[in-house]
């Protein structure tokens, strides 16, 4: 049995969730669809933080909320017009959309229904199992070449990020 | 922590050390030390490719399992690094075209980085760095495929390349995120193979494993992942292309063995067989359909390649030491065959800026060695003997009929029908330059020093791959000498 | 006996056919006429050297105790089929081996000289004498053969030369398609032969002929009685052995390429198509006559299709106007008499017959008298259109006054064909008519009435062409006798054909090689003199002067005369049967089938193939959406398909 | 490995593409002298093979191969460079030297690019040399295929008509008949050794295991027999035959009706036959009836055809389809007899393609209906013509009529009604094939001239006489002499033959 | 009433097929790149809350979302410079005039 304020806060994320996802989508601003989409990112943030993942919650929202959500805003105003309203979806095109979205949806939704691993375990017990993972333990997982310590991959990305700055620079120079 | 681990990298450290002299010689270098670049950098890479063919593998597991650079995964990377050498040669003369000379280091470092993802994908024991190597390997693609700035081909290519990558990999990591659910709570190859056990099939399992097949067949355009590669093909720098269309394509294959053998090999006949299965059919068959229409070089080479990635893929679906030493030899015949191809394809290009298969009408009146060259490597991707790729085709049937199961038989029998359609498509290239009455629209012109290099390279590799035994023994001995992979054939896979 | 006469009767003349083919291009017509005659002269003095030693040496190889013996000069293997089936090429001597040595080299031989003068000025003189040679080589190869297969071999030869000499006006479009018909059909019969070879040496095990007919019950033995479609193996193989005889004698229905191969020089048509390679049919069933003994069935066979064809034959040659024509008819004729009387003999004796061997021995005769006084016939015939340019006998008439050699020398032929005292033709005939009567009255009557037509007809020939009224072109062209090359064949063809009959033939050819003498039957002579004579008579009545009898008697049955003359229309349903059946509905539909079904399935593959192409081109729509649409639904299905299938 | 004299009938090859190779496009001499010499060589050598052969089989040796030899080339697999012969062999390489000796001489003036016509010629002849000299199946499969590739380029750049179509054609059908046969010799090979036992693409060594079970037999004898049939032209595979002969240049044609078809017939009974003998004795009823029908529908179809090279195909499918249908019949004399037929096939189609070749050359048209009366204006090609067809129509002392006979006589010792009916059906070929060659030569070369043009034509050059005499002698040589070949290749067939009777026990 | 796993992982599905939906329908190329993110997202949510729910004593499923989080900002970073880019090249981002290279 979960406290109901836990519940409370799930029903508030998952709602925000699916419907801001919702309405990103569907929005013909397209300004209006970045800020539907930051309150989703929020709302995944605070989900991590609801699971006891603060560090990754805070993660979130700095880089994605934070940084992303700048790109995507910047982009936006350097590609349009204020007000620029995207034209009518053709219904065609909707209803493939909704087609296969819908049927991705049943089907993952269906095989999630149907897994074995499944076990009605309660948010609380799983919390009270795990506890929350301190941040000199994601330091030392970050910093270790051991068995689930994660120095390699930390170094790999950091030269993809190097080789992302350049790739941008690249495309971005004129010329 | 024990830093002296990164000194078992020797491959990247190799890659990532060029990187790093190309990097700073491009930043701090002035103009007239820009000339020497494109030498240095490809004789520095000559030398990286050299060692690591040099160098014994270690074969030692490190940081806790997540990387391992055995006989295997040093031979395919040997493999890309010569494919990635030759695609140095062939891009000689474009990076000091007017249009892209000022960024010519930004293609050398970003094919490096690149080139550095694909080691990580094929050594990576881990999903996350295999994940990491997979990104690195295409994020910066996306950036060499729109290197031609002033044509709006290469921005098309690059936007659609770029979405398409990003929502593959959303794919992925949707899929890896249903595995992780089966995987005992390790990301590590080794635990999830011996957490996912055959009783407990589930959808989510298979949705996870399409979703995987899905991901990575993004990489290796398996149909229906494959739709980018065409217009990427045609869009990108004819440099670019050839990359993508081998290097990044054999470094793909080899981590998807590694991948679905080491990981889901007890799952193999209850699933992923028969996805594969149905993939690999579809590829071939659609990849060799499109081609047979195609009039532009590059795009035409896009369908070819496409179709030969199921042929690679057989390797996988054969899925034991034969397959992996099979597949390894494809991609090795496969990138001197297709680079041969992609060889002439940009020596036209640069010299003359012809693309249309039309254009190559009657080019034995003006440019008879091309025309030869050319006609080697079609023949060569046809899978014609005396040349390497029909030994690696025959080879590669051989390891999948040697699981013995009439379905396998009834797959490669299919392949064997498609290779008479590939035939037909290749053999148009060839008809357009021996056959057609017309007069040739390609005249006569002498192409560059590096070129030339690289299309000697490759019509020596065309002819000799096959017939000098060598190579496939190479690729076979490194399997069998790679003790984890071959533990985990023998585990999982049960016959 | 030496092997090196009988080797060389063989090689010299296929060398003379190698030298002449291939050099006598090189060569003058001169030169290579007299090759020619040479090497035919030597190969025939040597037969007949062989050929009088068998006869006459009395070595005890040739005869024993009176007995001829059947004797292998030599016996080499050529090829082997299997351990026991093998093929050799030998040289047999027997009673009728020996025969045909002579009767074809003599020939060949007036043929080469007379050929000399008759064709000089023609193009391809040394082609000519080139397959002269081969065809003489041939004959000699399948008169000789020791076993069947090497008869089959020469037969095939033989239909070869026989092909080239037909055509040798290849210009003419008339000879080329007559060549090709004499080939082809003989051809279809040679396929019957090789069948009944097939089957035959299946059960037997052999070709040799001595080792089948010195035992033919053997033969029946090993069949082991099989039977197919309610006949025995031996019936059916016995048949088409004989079938193969059929085409190459002209029997019905084989025999429209006969008439069709005059288009030949004629010398070769006396040579070829009047006294040897039509005879081969005779000699075969000669050959293997113990074993037809021992088929019934076949041997009645035999005598029904020569009894029709002779008939037949008679009947067509009357309605004739082509003198070559005419006397191909009339050895179509004839032949079919020789196949009679062989039909009617039998190995055994019967009950109420003196001598059951005796058709046999008339049959051998009768082939001999034949050869002579036809190709006699034919020469003559030759010396006739030499003269007037034509073949037909409208263009000729009264030539008695021109050409006294000719006419006397041919009427010699025709007195000879029509069995009068004491032509050659009368013993052969008489005899055979005698075997016939002795077995059964009907082939007798039958035949008898057969042999008044032959002088029938043959009497209307001689007196249109010598009698009837002069042809006013001999004003123009005044016909002559032929120079000596031609006449002297002529002259010593009609001494032959006045002196045979006296050669007591029974003492050196008889089925088993025991003698027989000779002796007339009074009651058959006359009865066949006297129907002869009576048919002279009314052909001199009709045609010796001009009147409007034949006119009249024409108009009298037109149908009937005009089936005649067009041969009762076999030529019409041959070309029915083969031109409309076999090349307008079975060839072409089997080609137009080879190009629209399997031809069109095979272009269908690859038209199927771009057709897909393009129709699914759609998918590569350019969009990313569409792409990624593709994408998502791929691995949706994909895991959903697994899912069901799997689970 | 070079002291192996068979190792020398694909050396000699490569050295004539690499001397090939040195010459320069316009210098027609030094590619002339290249091919005569090396062409010469490969002659000689396999006469100087054969007569050793003989030799040594004359002392004693009795080994189902002779002059072995066998090199590790792919050692993860155990497939060898195997090598050795049987009389078969030694027949096929003679066979396939004599043509390859004519072939050079037919195309003695061949252009465009003759440099580059030989070098595809020498690829031709390498595969075909490598395929009878080959006794390990991979290796015999990829000289199989090296030599079916230059066809394209060959009929495409050399050839007449329609020849993109044709050449895509043959070269996209043979690719598929391959196809069928390389997934039969992979079935082979991963059958070729009882369990545990080490796999192996050696012929003589598998058909000693003889491991292969029945239920594979039947599916991998119906792959490779129609994988070699499809070369062979067997009906309903072989409408790549009419269109790529009648477009491919003399040579070619020469090469490829002559020897190369001969790969198939020499195919199926070394692989399909001699390895998967229990299916071969149940199975062979069905490709019994398939040729059975090319015979006759071959035979058939050419009766009407207008273009030369047409008939001349169809007759082909019809030969040829007796070659396989003799090998079926698993019997020596039949079996001897196919080879017999494929030697004489191989000999006349490469005469009459020499003569069409020469023919067009001149007329420049095949179709028989604008042509007439050529003898008197070339009579050496007429009489060569009318010696080639004699010699196709089965008349003796030529090569054909020995052949088609042992064919016969073999075929006709299967004693069960089945059999004969097919043997009676395939001997009446005989007569279609008279009357198609008689209509071709009455057509052609005899009758009146019918275009006025071709009185000026001039009769063959010394080079054209060379070549067909050579091809002339030896068809003469065949039918007047058949029985040492006989004597040469009987004892190849005991090792087959005991298989075959060992599986129906 | 329990949170159990399905009550996160069901609106994550959903976020997915959101993300699948705005993609395929999208004509801005930026609107579909924040799709894109949805989808992203979807996939972290997924390894968190099955690290959380089925194997709370690890911690690869969360770190394996920090690094998805950096990659995903590159591969934006990358697509918006791309996106600029085209911006520049003809004037506007509607991704139906991007289909030049096709069939």
């Amino acid at each position: 049995m979960d406290s109901v304020g836990n519940i409370i806060v799930y029903f508030i994320i998952a709602i925000a969730m699916i419907f801001f996802s919702f309405k990103a989508v569907t929005t013909r601003k397209i300004l209006r669809a970045a800020t539907y989409l930051l309150f989703v990112l929020l709302a995944v943030g605070v989900a991590y933080f609801q699971l006891g993942y603060q560090f990754l919650g805070a993660v979130q929202i700095a880089v994605y909320a934070g940084g992303i959500m700048v790109l995507f805003v910047f982009a936006i105003l350097l590609t349009h017009k204020p007000n620029d309203k995207s034209g009518l979806i053709d219904s065609h095109r909707r209803a493939w959309g909704i087609t296969l979205a819908g049927s991705a949806a049943v089907v993952l939704i269906f095989a999630l229904f149907y897994m074995p691993l499944l076990h009605g375990a309660s948010l609380m017990e799983c919390m009270q199992s795990g506890g929350e993972i301190t941040m000199k333990e994601i330091g030392t997982a970050f910093t270790g070449s051991d068995r689930f310590q994660y120095l390699l991959p930390f170094e790999a990305i950091s030269v993809l990020l190097l080789a992302c700055i350049i790739g941008g620079v690249t495309i971005a120079r004129k010329g | 922590m024990d830093y002296s681990q990164f000194g078992s990298m020797i491959p990247e450290l190799i890659v990532l050390g060029i990187f790093m002299v190309v990097f700073l010689f491009d930043t701090f270098s002035g103009e007239k030390g820009k000339k020497i670049l494109t030498p240095m950098a490809t004789i520095l890479f000559l030398l990286g490719t050299i060692a690591i063919w040099i160098v014994p593998a270690s074969g030692e597991e490190i940081f806790g399992g997540m990387y391992v650079n055995n006989t295997a995964t040093n031979a395919i990377k040997a493999i890309l690094n010569v494919g990635v050498f030759i695609v140095l040669l062939q891009s000689a003369k474009w990076v000091q075209s007017d249009e892209v000379a000022i960024r010519k280091g930004e293609f050398y470092e970003l094919l490096l980085v690149t080139l550095f993802g694909m080691y990580l994908m094929v050594s990576a024991r881990h999903f996350l760095l295999f994940i990491i190597g997979l990104e690195s390997a295409s994020l910066p693609l996306a950036a060499m495929v729109a290197f031609n700035k002033r044509h709006y081909e290469s921005h098309e290519a690059a936007i659609k390349y770029i979405m398409t990558a990003v929502f593959s990999s959303a794919i992925l990591l949707t899929g890896l995120s249903f595995v992780y659910a089966f995987s005992g709570g390790s990301l590590y190859f080794s635990d999830i193979a011996v957490n996912i056990n055959r009783g407990e099939m589930s959808g989510l399992l298979l949705a996870a494993l399409a979703f995987v097949i899905a991901g990575i067949g993004f990489k290796l355009s398996l149909v229906p992942f494959h739709l980018w590669t065409a217009d990427v093909y045609e869009g990108a720098p004819t440099a670019v292309t050839s990359y993508l269309s081998v290097v990044s394509k054999g470094a793909a294959a080899f981590a998807f063995f590694i991948i679905f053998v080491q990981c889901f090999g007890s799952v193999y006949s209850d699933a992923w067989e028969w996805m594969m299965y149905a993939v690999i059919i579809l590829t071939i068959t659609v990849g060799n359909l499109f081609a047979i229409r195609q009039k532009n070089m590059k795009r035409f080479m896009a369908f070819s390649s496409i179709s030969q990635a199921g042929y690679i893929m057989l390797g996988a679906i054969a899925a034991d030491g034969l397959g992996l030493a099979s597949m390894m030899f494809y991609i090795f015949v496969y990138v001197v065959s297709n680079l041969g191809a992609f060889a002439v394809i940009s020596t036209i290009e640069d010299n003359t800026g012809k693309l249309s298969m039309d254009d190559y009408n009657g080019l034995h009146k003006t440019n008879p060695k091309l025309s030869f060259l050319m006609t080697l490597a079609m023949f060569s991707l046809a899978g014609i003997p005396p040349f390497a790729g029909f030994f690696s085709k025959i080879l590669i049937f051989t390891s999948v009929t040697g699981t013995g199961s009439w379905a396998l038989y009834m797959l490669v029998l299919i392949a064997l029908i498609n290779t008479i359609i590939s035939l037909y498509y290749y053999l148009l290239v060839v008809k357009a330059m021996w056959i057609s009455p017309d007069e040739p629209k390609i005249g006569n012109f002498e192409s560059g020093r590096c070129q030339r290099v690289s299309l000697v390279l490759c019509g020596a590799g065309i002819i000799f791959f096959g017939l000098v035994p060598y190579i496939y023994q190479y690729c076979y001995d490194a399997v069998m000498n790679s003790s984890d992979i071959i533990a985990s054939i023998m585990v999982f896979v049960f016959r | 006996m030496d092997i090196t006469l009988p080797i060389l009767i063989l090689a010299i003349p296929i060398t003379m056919f190698l030298i002449l083919g291939i050099g006598g291009v090189k060569m003058s017509k001169k030169m290579a006429g007299v090759l020619g005659i040479l090497g035919l002269g030597t190969t025939a003095v040597l037969a007949y050297i062989v050929a009088l030693t068998y006869y006459f040496s009395g070595d005890p190889l040739f005869i024993v105790d009176g007995v001829r013996q059947q004797y292998q000069v030599f016996d080499v293997t050529w090829l082997a089929f299997t351990q026991s089936l093998v093929v050799n090429i030998g040289f047999l001597l027997d009673p009728i081996s020996a025969l045909m040595l002579i009767v074809i080299t003599t020939i060949s031989f007036m043929v080469h000289l007379y050929s000399w003068g008759y064709m000089e000025g023609e193009q391809g003189f040394q082609r000519y004498y080139a397959f002269l040679s081969l065809f003489t080589f041939s004959m000699l190869g399948l008169v000789v053969a020791t076993n069947i297969f090497q008869m089959y071999i020469f037969w095939e030869l033989v239909g070869v030369s026989s092909y080239l000499l037909i055509g040798f006006y290849y210009k003419l479009p008339s000879a080329v398609s007559a060549s090709k018909k004499a080939f082809i059909v003989t051809r279809f019969a040679d396929l019957g032969f090789l069948i009944g070879i097939l089957i035959l040496s299946y059960y037997t095990d052999t070709f040799n002929f001595v080792d089948m007919t010195s035992n033919p019950d053997g033969v029946l033995l090993s069949t082991g009685g099989a039977t197919f479609m309610g006949a025995s193996v031996l019936t059916w193989a016995m048949v088409l052995i004989f079938t193969g005889g059929m085409g190459k004698s002209a029997m019905m229905p084989l025999h429209i390429w006969l008439p069709d191969a005059m288009e030949g020089p004629t010398p070769v048509s006396a040579l070829i198509h009047a006294a040897t390679m039509v005879v081969a049919g005779v000699y075969l069933v000669a050959r293997m006559f113990p074993v037809y003994c021992t088929v019934d069935a076949a041997m009645t066979f035999i005598c029904v299709v020569g009894a029709i064809t002779a008939f037949y034959a008679a009947v067509v040659a009357c309605a004739q106007i082509d003198i070559k024509r005419i006397l191909a008819f009339s050895t179509i004729s004839q032949i079919a008499f020789m196949m009679v009387s062989l039909g009617v003999a039998y190995d055994k004796p019967i009950e109420g017959v003196h001598y059951s061997g005796l058709g046999y021995m008339a049959g051998m005769f009768h082939l001999f008298t034949h050869a002579m006084f036809k190709a006699l016939l034919f020469l003559g015939a030759g010396a006739l259109i030499h003269a007037v340019h034509s073949n037909n006998y409208t263009a000729m008439g009264g030539l008695r006054k021109y050409m006294p050699i000719t006419h006397i020398t041919f009427l010699f032929g025709c007195l000879a064909i029509a069995g009068i005292w004491p032509f050659s033709g009368f013993f052969s005939k008489d005899e055979m008519l005698a075997a016939m009567f002795a077995r059964h009255w009907f082939w007798g009557a039958w035949m008898t009435m057969v042999a008044g037509l032959t002088a029938f007809y043959m009497f209307r020939m001689y007196f249109l062409v010598f009698w009837w009224k002069e042809n006013p072109h001999y004003k123009e062209h005044k016909p002559h006798d032929a120079p000596w090359q031609m006449s002297l064949p002529l002259i010593i063809l009609a001494i032959v054909s006045l002196c045979a009959g006296w050669i007591p033939f029974g003492e050196f050819v008889t089925w088993n090689g025991e003698p027989y003498h000779i002796h007339i039957e009074l009651s058959v002579a006359v009865t066949s003199i006297c129907i002869a004579v009576c048919a002279i008579a009314l052909a001199g009545v009709m045609y010796a002067k001009e009147n409007p009898l034949p006119a009249k008697v024409k108009s009298f049955w037109p149908t009937l005369w005009e089936a005649a003359h067009r041969r009762f229309y076999w030529d019409e349903i041959y070309m029915f049967i083969t031109h409309k059946i076999i090349f307008g509905i079975i060839c072409k539909s089997i080609a137009w089938f080879d190009r629209h079904v399997i031809d069109a399935t095979m272009d269908g593959f690859a038209k199927i193939t771009q057709k897909t192409s393009y129709a699914i081109r759609g998918m590569q729509s350019g969009e990313i959406q569409a792409y990624v649409a593709w994408y998502i639904a791929g691995a949706v299905v994909l895991a959903a398909i697994t899912w069901l299938c799997l689970i | 490995m070079f002291e192996n004299i068979l190792i020398w009938f694909v050396v000699i090859p490569v050295i004539m593409m690499a001397g090939l190779g040195l010459c320069r496009n316009s210098n027609m001499n030094a590619i002339r002298a290249v091919m005569v010499v090396c062409s010469t060589a490969l002659l000689g050598l396999s006469v100087w093979l054969c007569c050793d052969f003989l030799r040594l089989r004359g002392m004693g040796v009795d080994d189902e191969m002779l002059f072995t030899g066998s090199w590790m080339w792919y050692e993860p697999l155990n497939i060898h460079l195997a090598v050795g012969v049987d009389g078969i062999s030694v027949l096929m390489l003679l066979l396939s030297s004599v043509i390859v000796f004519a072939g050079t001489f037919a195309s003695w003036k061949i252009s465009p690019l003759p440099k580059n016509f030989f070098l595809w010629f020498a690829l031709l002849s390498t595969g075909v040399f490598g395929f009878f000299i080959s006794i390990d199946i991979f290796t015999m499969f990829m000289f199989y295929e090296v030599a079916l590739i230059p066809m394209y380029l060959l009929i495409g750049v050399w050839g007449t008509g329609r020849k993109e179509y044709s050449a895509m054609k043959l070269t996209l059908m043979l690719m598929g008949g391959s196809a069928f046969l390389m997934l039969g010799l992979l079935g082979i090979f991963w059958h070729s050794a009882p369990a545990g036992g080490q796999l192996t693409w050696n012929i003589l060594e598998i058909s000693h295991n003889a491991s292969i079970a029945p239920e594979w037999q039947y599916m991998l004898f119906c792959f490779t027999f129609v994988g070699f049939g499809v070369l062979g032209a067997m009906f309903p595979f072989h409408t790549w035959s009419p269109d790529g002969h009648a477009c491919a240049p003399t040579a070619v044609s020469m090469l490829h009706a002559g020897v190369l078809m001969k790969l198939g017939g020499y195919g199926c009974f070394r692989i399909a036959i001699f390895l998967l003998p229990q299916a071969a004795n149940e199975l062979a009823w069905i490709f019994i009836i398939l040729t059975g029908v090319s015979i006759v529908y071959g035979a058939f179809s050419a009766c009407v055809q207008t273009d030369l090279k047409y008939i001349n195909a169809y007759s082909s499918v019809s030969h040829c389809g007796m070659v396989l249908f003799a090998i079926l019949m698993l019997n020596t004399t039949a079996m001897t007899g196919a080879i017999l037929q494929m030697l004489s096939h191989g000999l006349m189609t490469a005469l009459f393609f020499a003569l069409i070749g020469m023919i067009y050359g001149r007329t420049h048209t095949r179709d028989i209906r604008q042509m007439g009366g050529l003898m008197k204006i070339m009579p050496y090609l007429g009489v060569c013509y009318m010696i080639a067809g004699f010699a196709s129509l089965g008349l003796p002392g030529l090569s054909g009529f020995v052949a088609e006979m042992t064919i016969f006589f073999g075929s006709f010792q299967d004693a069960d009604l089945f059999h004969r009916i097919f043997v009676i059906a395939a001997t009446c070929s005989i007569v279609i094939t008279a009357v198609y060659i008689l209509r071709v030569v009455g057509k052609l070369l005899l009758g009146p001239v019918q275009d006025e043009h071709h009185l000026a034509l001039t009769d063959a050059a010394w080079f054209e006489r060379f070549s067909t005499v050579t091809l002339i002698l030896c068809i003469a040589g065949i039918g007047c002499f058949p029985n040492w070949i006989n004597e040469t290749i009987q004892h190849s067939f005991a090792p087959i033959i005991a298989a075959v009777q060992s599986a129906a026990l | 009433m329990d949170l159990s796993m399905l009550w996160y992982l069901v609106p994550s599905v959903i976020m997915l097929a959101c993300g699948i939906y705005g993609f395929v329908t999208r004509k801005n190329l930026i609107a579909i790149l924040i799709s894109l993110e949805l989808m992203l997202n979807s996939a972290d949510l997924n390894f968190v809350v099955f690290n959380r729910y089925l194997f709370p004593g690890s911690m690869e499923g969360m770190a394996f979302s920090l690094f998805a989080i950096a990659i995903a900002a590159a591969e934006t970073a990358i697509a918006i410079a791309i996106i600029i880019n085209i911006y520049r090249a003809i004037g506007n981002t509607d991704i139906t005039e991007i289909k030049k290279l096709k069939f």
